[in-house]
């Protein structure tokens, strides 16, 4: 046994000591292991602290230690700092191996005994497998400066501008025809109440005006290649049927078209149209589309108002799809969220009841360039409702919907409530569970509704019916609702009923993520890489995720978010390179059977096969070392550097102490 | 027994078919060299020495010694000791000596299966249900008979070996190859590879040897090879017939796919392959082109026999090397 | 008692052990011929898919493997109900009878040949390949050199390799062969027509032009009266793959033929505990237990059975040399079991004029080489003549073709029986009271079965040279009083 | 181990760098607690396991392995865990002629967010290997070299026989 092993077992305070005796375990490891090659074994109260560091980093200056085997978190957490610290004392940082004592022992066992015993086979694996390592350099690549921002609502305007400010090439990508999300869609924003519009707008036309952002509206992503750095992306861009080059954005053609219809995305449905449209005044681009599912000339061949009236000639109705391929280094998904469909909720009678709103339906009633312009009146558009109710919560914080709170409810039912009294002075009662107000100003808000009158009712509304008990229900919506408070069940007459619905992932996250390769959590949600410590990254390098994709959150969160992943792509850009773990793939030639088994199996296309020379080659920047061709590969000719079937195998069998002296059966 | 100065050569045959020994015969003219070269001092097949006159030498005083079958019996066991004793370099040669081949096979099921089998075929006689006895009183006396192990073993799992020759058999130009290598060791003309290496063989797999265009594979069925015109230029295991050559050691030119039969994989496993069934298996189930469990077990369907296909020569050599039954079963 | 061992502990399935014991007046009271070895490939054989049983089965013997993968694909060809196209037939015989042509090449220059070319008491040093060499000329030795080697060139053509075929599939062989190939083998084919005739010539010269031998053959300790079979084709010629087995009596009366469904009818197997190995004998006569004679099952699967079972040699040099062997040993049956090594060498004339036969045939470069099954498989028999006697292949499977039950009987197992009487018999003639024990004397005991050329659970094969021998004397308290070896 | 403790089983787990690995990361953190019969190896990916390390696990003295990977259609390699998914299928099969309890082998998809659900898994495999005994495979146990007679005997054998 020529290698000269370092054995550092944790206390992590008590979080380890408490469970597992590392006292005995680093005295085993040091007895059973010796004959393996650790020459030293050491406990340590903190070994991440910066003394515990410099213990490893002596005892391998002194005792010219080869391997290094720390025994304390999970790697996730720390492997980074321990190969820090055997780097700076001049061994290859990846001759240094974390195995975990904590996370997945004394944190989830009770026994400590039976938790010392598992400690101590974790860490003969660990020496195992670390004889096995070999001194590895990090594989650098070059990083492309461009970035792509796929999704223009308040995240990506922001994480394009932060880019695009700096210098940097950004390609802005969104589905509908205009930037600007659900952002644009709002009337006053909480707490401040300044106008959503207002302030969203100018961020919208320096978008669109950018000289260093190409905006590509009305258009998706359909594929993505490569890795970070260099990734290789395939935009759809649908055909707008109008010819930018020649429209002037003066809508004409929008007032001669002749087909409405009901608009279900800007107007949430409670406005209307037409076939041809800029789905709202202060769109970014300007130009109108022709949506083709409902023009009259896509359905009959007739019509063509447009095209008649179009003073410059830019309605082309035989426009056609564009496939682009940009060439980016990194990505930001900023594709924000769908709202909880109330409908799935009965009895609060969303569809069924008239007077029952969705919150997004009173955002579009109480906007000024919305359907009523901002006449709040129940759905005969005429009535003014001398009562309304509001229900917090609808879809969050409910086993049967969604666990999770969609952090925006609480603070838009007060923004609501505010609204209806300032508006029309009607009576307002505010249905909710908690009252969550965290962020700067937003608890001051919440005093100033209970000083301006507002009813809050705690407790969750059990039904929304019109079915009159009592006098005076005729002709009302009741919300039958236990005020905990006063812990009594209680029937409130109300006009109008707005449901604060929750915040959902989008119905295609999961197709996004697949496409980008990324993860969900449970929820659905794009998971980040760390949900402290790196909220904005993902666990694929050069890909970023901001805004409400990666949760609920409010505007303020969502544009702090996207200016977060704009400075993680900067500093990439700036590094110029980047340095990628060197778990990689490789095939021996000489091995190589030319069997072509593995050549399909690598999704990444990272295995090329020659045909002059019948072997295959992996490349190893593609190469995202997932390892499945080297388990593939039945003629044993790939191996991999950090996962190799030796080090593997190793493990096993120091998991098992089969490298312990055999007591005779 | 006469000593000439040449250095002593032995061959023995220990559970095996006797396919080892042809193959060696059937180096033709080159034989002729072994004779000149050697003084073979044990070749139960090709000469008369007795396993006494081995006992009789001193350790270590045979320089080579090429041993074929596997260990099936307490006797083997016994010889192949000896000969570790007795022999400078020991070969395990063949396949039986390298991993157990198709014998091995039974270490699928316990002994007393095998023995009920055997002696209560259709044409068996015998009424009483007798078994043979390893060691039985006749009228004149006792007589024995050796004890069969519930599990066949491989030669490494009984002695240290070292050097290591594949096969069922062993291609006679590889045997001639070796032989031309030790003899020109013996001249000083070139050295020993490394003790523990597998000689006579290639380092790749039969792939690399086959002339059929490969291409990548998509397996949607497997078929059996009595209903299918194979059509000779493409690959067979592209064709849906389970073929071990991905899997197995080169050496043999890739004989039974030019044939247009499938590799059965007798030379083993690849270069540092721990367990010939796994890699096939491994390498065969991610080409299967489905991601749905229910169809993938269908097309699994058509491999009726994993555990003899893909152990077909490898079980005694294998990590788990015999059915628990057979671990189970006494003697 | 006195007891003698004879037992070249060599190996398991090894040359087997003689057991002799002694009565107090030190004449031969019994012998046991043992068998110490059983793989199971009845066991093993079982859960694989039926095509690669005959594949499997090879390895039951690695110098006879061609016999195995004949009798197996034969009856995996049964188990489909399928009839391979008469290429494939023939192309099977061809590879068939040119592994005959190097098998009995083989023995006669390797085994049996150097008792007769050397003489039975030469030196053993010399009674070997390399001392038949020595004496008949190197030539010789670079004759049956090349004679293995063409045949083994034309098995690798046809069955994909030299040793352990491939290519025989049921229905057919996955493969044919080319018109080069053809021509090349007809060539080889004549050299062996040939080769087979000197060989005979060699005999003659040797054997038959000297008394003494002629003598030994003829003695009567080398000699026993059995029952005889042998596949015999239409016309009651010898034949090697295919046809009926010809069943006559001590007296030469053909007492019938049977085809392979029948086999259980005429065959059974009788068990002894102290012998891994089975005694089959014949079930309509019914086992009486070691002896000669028309009452006894007792039967014998050799050359010279299948010469005393049939009516002549299917090609005509084959059949001069028939007439020749009767007329010089006194007429049908032959039971002088020295006799054997004489028609061991027709037989190889035979196969070498088959294998000329097989290869100038028209249709033998065909390519419609395979009947693909359409029948749903069930069970099947094959039955070929290995070069040591009838070997039935039998397999049972389920619907999918994968077995469920074999029964094997092979070649050398026919003559467990005989073989063990023989080497009883001259061990009775041999060893008296009183009789100082020779190498020489170990020597005839082992030419008594040497003439079968066994090859037990068909993986024995004793090769160039003999039996290493060795007589163990003991007094009846069991002390060694005399050990004897046969060499040095 | 001596019979009087009762049994506890050895259980080799393979997890997945990117969901199962940091699914026990998750169990930890959030003090979920199951039996510590399990020991983890982590590889980058499913896709990686390769069936030897099953076998060799097996062979090795464990009592039943555990094959984790990312859920289908969410593999961090995208489609890499299906191949996994594809070898657990056939080697299950080759087990079961080896006479291999099917329980001793079990694949569990589990997310990185289901820490909970990945200490459920582990704790019911436990349960089962409990149920179902120890495997105790010669060639772990170093019984298997035992079994074999010491071939001194064969001497005797040899002279006497």
């Amino acid at each position: 046994m020529s290698e000269k092993i370092g054995v550092y077992v944790c206390h992590c305070g008590s979080n380890i000591a408490g469970t597992v005796d590392v006292v005995d375990v680093a005295r085993w490891a040091a007895e059973k292991l010796g004959r393996r090659g650790v020459i030293i074994a050491r406990d340590y109260k903190f070994m991440c602290s910066s003394l515990g560091q410099e213990l490893i980093e002596k005892d391998i200056k002194e005792l010219g230690l080869t391997r290094v085997v720390v025994a304390a978190c999970s790697p996730h957490l720390h492997e980074r700092t321990f190969r820090t610290a055997c780097a700076r004392a001049g061994l290859n940082p990846y001759l240094c191996e974390l195995v975990s004592i904590r996370e997945q022992v004394s944190w989830v066992h009770t026994d400590k005994a039976a938790a010392t015993a598992k400690a101590k086979a974790v860490i003969s694996g660990g020496v195992e497998r670390i004889i096995h390592h070999a001194p590895l350099e990090p594989l650098r690549v070059p990083i492309h400066p461009d970035t792509l921002v796929v999704g223009g609502g308040v995240a990506g305007i922001q994480a394009a501008l932060e880019l695009a400010d700096a210098g940097q090439h950004v390609y802005l990508v969104e589905r509908e025809p205009s930037i600007g999300g659900h952002m644009a869609q709002f009337d006053k924003t909480f707490p401040t109440l300044d106008c959503s519009a207002c302030i969203l707008t100018p961020k919208m036309v320096d978008v669109g005006n950018h000289p260093h952002i190409t905006l590509l509206t009305w258009s998706e992503v359909e594929h993505v290649d490569g890795y970070v750095g260099n990734f290789t992306v395939s935009v759809r861009k649908r055909a707008r049927s109008v010819n930018t080059s020649l429209c002037t954005g003066c809508g004409i053609c929008e007032q001669k078209c002749p087909k409405k219809v009901v608009d279900t995305v800007f107007e949430a449905g409670l406005g209307q149209r037409k076939a041809v449209y800029t789905p709202f005044a202060q769109a970014v681009p300007k130009y109108p589309v022709i949506d083709r599912e409902n023009c009259t000339f896509f359905l009959k061949g007739t019509c063509k108002a447009c095209e008649k009236f179009c003073p410059t000639g830019a309605i082309d109705f035989k426009q056609e799809d564009e496939m682009l391929t940009l060439q980016v280094g990194n990505i930001i998904l900023t594709t924000g969220f769908d709202l909880f469909d109330a409908k799935r909720i009965p009895q609060y009678g969303y569809g069924r009841l008239p007077n029952v709103f969705t919150s997004l339906e009173f955002e579009r009633l109480s906007n000024a360039a919305g359907p009523t312009n901002g006449q709040i009146v129940l759905r005969d558009k005429v009535t003014v409702p001398k009562s309304v109710g509001i229900i917090h919560c609808v879809g969050s914080r409910d086993r049967n919907y969604n666990n999770y709170c969609s952090a925006i409810c609480c603070m838009q039912s007060l923004k609501f409530a505010h609204l209806v009294e300032e508006r029309i002075g009607a009576t307002v009662y505010n249905c909710y569970i908690d009252m969550r107000t965290p962020a700067k100003g937003y608890e001051e808000f919440y005093q100033r509704l209970l000083e301006e009158g507002t009813f809050f009712v705690r407790g969750k509304v059990a039904e929304v019916t019109d079915v009159a008990r009592l006098p005076g229900e005729e002709g009302k919506l009741i919300m039958q609702v236990e005020d905990t408070l006063i812990g009594k069940q209680r029937r409130i007459p109300v006009d109008m009923v707005i449901l604060s619905a929750g915040l959902e992932p989008r119905y295609d996250a999961k197709e996004v993520a697949h496409r980008f390769g990324l993860s969900c959590s449970a929820d659905g949600w794009f998971i980040e890489r760390h949900p402290k410590l790196d909220p904005v990254a993902t666990m694929t390098e050069g890909i970023y995720i901001a805004g409400c994709a990666q949760g609920p959150k409010d505007i303020p969160a969502s544009v702090v978010q996207g200016s977060a992943a704009a400075a993680r792509v900067l500093g990439r850009i700036l590094q110029k390179e980047i340095a990628l773990e060197p778990v990689r793939a490789t095939i021996d030639e000489n091995k190589c059977s030319g069997c072509r088994i593995c050549n399909d199996l690598c999704p990444f296309n990272a295995i090329l096969f020659h045909e002059d020379r019948a072997v295959s080659e992996v490349n190893p920047a593609l190469c995202q070392g997932c390892g499945t061709c080297i388990a593939a590969c039945p003629a044993n000719a790939i191996s991999g550097t950090g996962f190799s079937d030796e080090q593997i195998m190793a493990q096993l069998e120091g998991l098992l102490l089969l490298n312990l002296e055999r007591v005779p059966a | 027994m006469t000593t000439n100065g040449k250095p002593k050569l032995a061959m023995y045959w220990a559970a095996s078919c006797g396919g080892c020994d042809i193959a060696t015969l059937n180096i033709h003219e080159k034989i002729l060299d072994v004779d000149a070269n050697f003084e073979v001092v044990f070749w139960p097949v090709a000469m008369d020495a007795k396993y006494k006159d081995v006992e009789a030498m001193e350790d270590g005083s045979i320089l080579l010694t090429l041993f074929n079958g596997a260990i099936r019996t307490d006797e083997n066991e016994h010889l192949a000791k000896l000969l570790r004793r007795k022999s400078k370099i020991l070969v395990a040669f063949g396949s039986c000596a390298n991993e157990g081949c198709m014998p091995a096979l039974a270490n699928l099921s316990p002994l007393q299966e095998i023995f009920d089998t055997a002696f209560s075929t259709v044409t068996t006689d015998n009424p009483h249900q007798v078994r043979p006895q390893t060691s039985w009183t006749a009228p004149e006396g006792e007589i024995h008979i050796p004890t069969l192990y519930p599990v066949v073993r491989t030669l490494e799992q009984v002695v240290p070996v070292d050097y290591f020759i594949p096969g069922c058999p062993p291609e006679s130009p590889q045997i001639a190859a070796v032989i031309d290598l030790v003899v020109q060791v013996l001249q000083g003309k070139a050295q020993l590879p490394p003790a523990g290496s597998v000689i006579g063989a290639g380092t790749s797999t039969v792939c690399d040897e086959c002339k059929r265009k490969r291409d990548i594979k998509h397996i949607k069925k497997f078929e059996r090879i009595q209903y299918v015109k194979l059509d000779p230029a493409l690959c067979i295991l592209e064709q849906g017939i389970l073929c071990s050559g991905p899997a197995t050691r080169s050496g043999c030119q890739a004989l039974c796919p030019a044939a247009g039969s499938p590799c059965i994989g007798c030379y083993g496993p690849a270069e540092g392959a721990i367990d010939f069934g796994a890699r096939l298996m491994s390498a065969v189930a991610s080409v299967i082109d489905s991601n749905d469990p229910k169809e993938i077990d269908q097309i699994l369907d058509g491999i009726p026999d994993p555990a003899g296909s893909f152990y077909r020569f490898n079980l005694a050599g294998s990590l788990l090397r015999a059915s628990k039954s057979a671990w189970e079963s006494k003697a | 008692m006195q007891r003698i061992t004879i037992d070249p502990i060599t190996r398991l399935e090894g040359h087997g052990k003689i057991e002799i014991f002694l009565d107090p007046e030190g004449n031969v009271a019994n012998t046991y011929f043992q068998i110490p070895e059983l793989r199971g490939f009845e066991r093993f054989c079982v859960g694989r898919p039926v095509e690669e049983v005959p594949i499997l089965t090879n390895r039951i013997c690695g110098v006879c493997p061609e016999a195995h993968h004949m009798a197996g694909a034969k009856a995996a060809d049964a188990v489909y109900h399928v009839d391979p196209p008469r290429t494939a037939k023939m192309l099977r015989e061809l590879l068939y009878s040119a592994f005959y042509v190097t098998d009995h090449t083989t023995h006669f220059y390797a085994l049996g040949g150097p008792d007769f070319v050397m003489g039975p008491d030469a030196p053993v040093a010399d009674r070997n390949i390399l001392g038949v060499i020595h004496k008949v000329g190197l030539e010789v030795g670079g004759k049956v050199i090349q004679c293995r080697k063409y045949g083994h060139t034309v098995v690798e053509m046809i069955g994909g390799r030299k040793v352990h075929p491939c290519t025989s599939i049921p229905g057919g062989l996955t493969k044919g062969i080319t018109e080069e190939q053809r021509q090349e083998i007809e060539k080889m084919g004549r050299w062996a027509i040939e080769f087979a005739q000197f060989s005979l010539k060699v005999f003659d010269d040797i054997v038959l032009s000297n008394k003494a031998y002629v003598d030994l053959i003829l003695g009567d300790f080398y000699t026993h009266h059995t029952y005889y079979i042998g596949t015999v084709d239409a016309n009651n010629k010898v034949n090697f793959y295919d046809g009926l087995v010809s069943v006559v009596d001590p007296e030469g009366v053909r007492i019938g033929k049977y085809g392979p469904g029948e086999y259980t009818d005429w065959i059974a197997e009788h068990v002894e505990p102290w012998t891994y190995l089975k005694f089959p004998y014949l079930k309509k006569v019914g086992w009486k237990g070691f002896v000669d004679g028309k009452d006894s099952g007792v039967y014998m699967a050799t050359p010279l059975s299948r010469l005393n079972a049939s009516d002549g040699m299917a090609t005509p040099l084959a059949q001069a040399e028939y007439e020749k062997f009767f007329a010089t040993l006194g007429g049908k049956p032959v039971h002088q079991r020295l006799a054997t090594h004489w028609a061991r060498l027709i037989e190889l004339l035979y196969a070498a004029e088959r294998w000329v036969e097989l290869a100038t045939d028209p249709e033998i470069t065909s390519d419609n080489f395979r009947t693909i099954p359409t029948e749903k498989p069930t069970e099947g028999v094959g039955i070929v003549e290995a070069p040591r006697g009838t070997l039935t292949h039998h397999y049972w499977t389920d619907e999918r073709g994968i077995t469920t039950k074999v029964n094997l009987v092979v070649g050398t197992t026919n003559n467990y029986a005989p073989i063990s009487m023989s080497v009883k018999k001259a061990a009775q003639s041999l060893i008296k009271k009183g009789t100082v024990v020779t190498e020489g004397l170990l020597n005839m005991v082992e030419m008594a079965f040497r003439a079968y050329d066994p090859c037990f659970g068909c993986a024995t094969h004793t090769l160039p040279g003999q039996m290493p021998l060795e007589v163990t004397v003991r007094d009846h308290t069991g002390l060694i009083v005399d050990v004897l070896k046969q060499n040095l | 181990m001596p019979d009087s403790q009762p049994f506890e089983p050895v259980i080799i787990g393979f997890t997945c760098n990117w969901c199962s690995y940091r699914a026990a990361d998750l169990a930890g953190t959030a003090r979920v607690k199951y039996p510590p019969n399990v020991r983890l190896i982590r590889l980058m990916c499913s896709g990686r396991l390769d069936p030897t390390f099953v076998l060799k696990a097996l062979a090795g003295g464990a009592d039943a392995v555990l094959i984790t990977g990312c859920h289908p259609g969410e593999c961090h390699y995208l489609e890499q865990n299906y191949k996994a998914m594809r070898r657990y299928l056939l080697l299950q099969r080759t087990l079961a002629q080896l006479g291999v309890e099917p329980q001793r082998v079990k694949l569990v998809w589990a997310s990185a967010a289901e820490g909970v659900r990945l200490a459920a898994e582990i704790t019911k495999l436990v349960e089962e290997i409990r149920a179902l005994g120890p495997l105790n495979w010669p060639t772990g146990t170093g019984a298997a070299e035992a079994m074999f007679a010491s071939p001194e005997q064969m001497v005797v054998q040899e002279v006497s026989a």
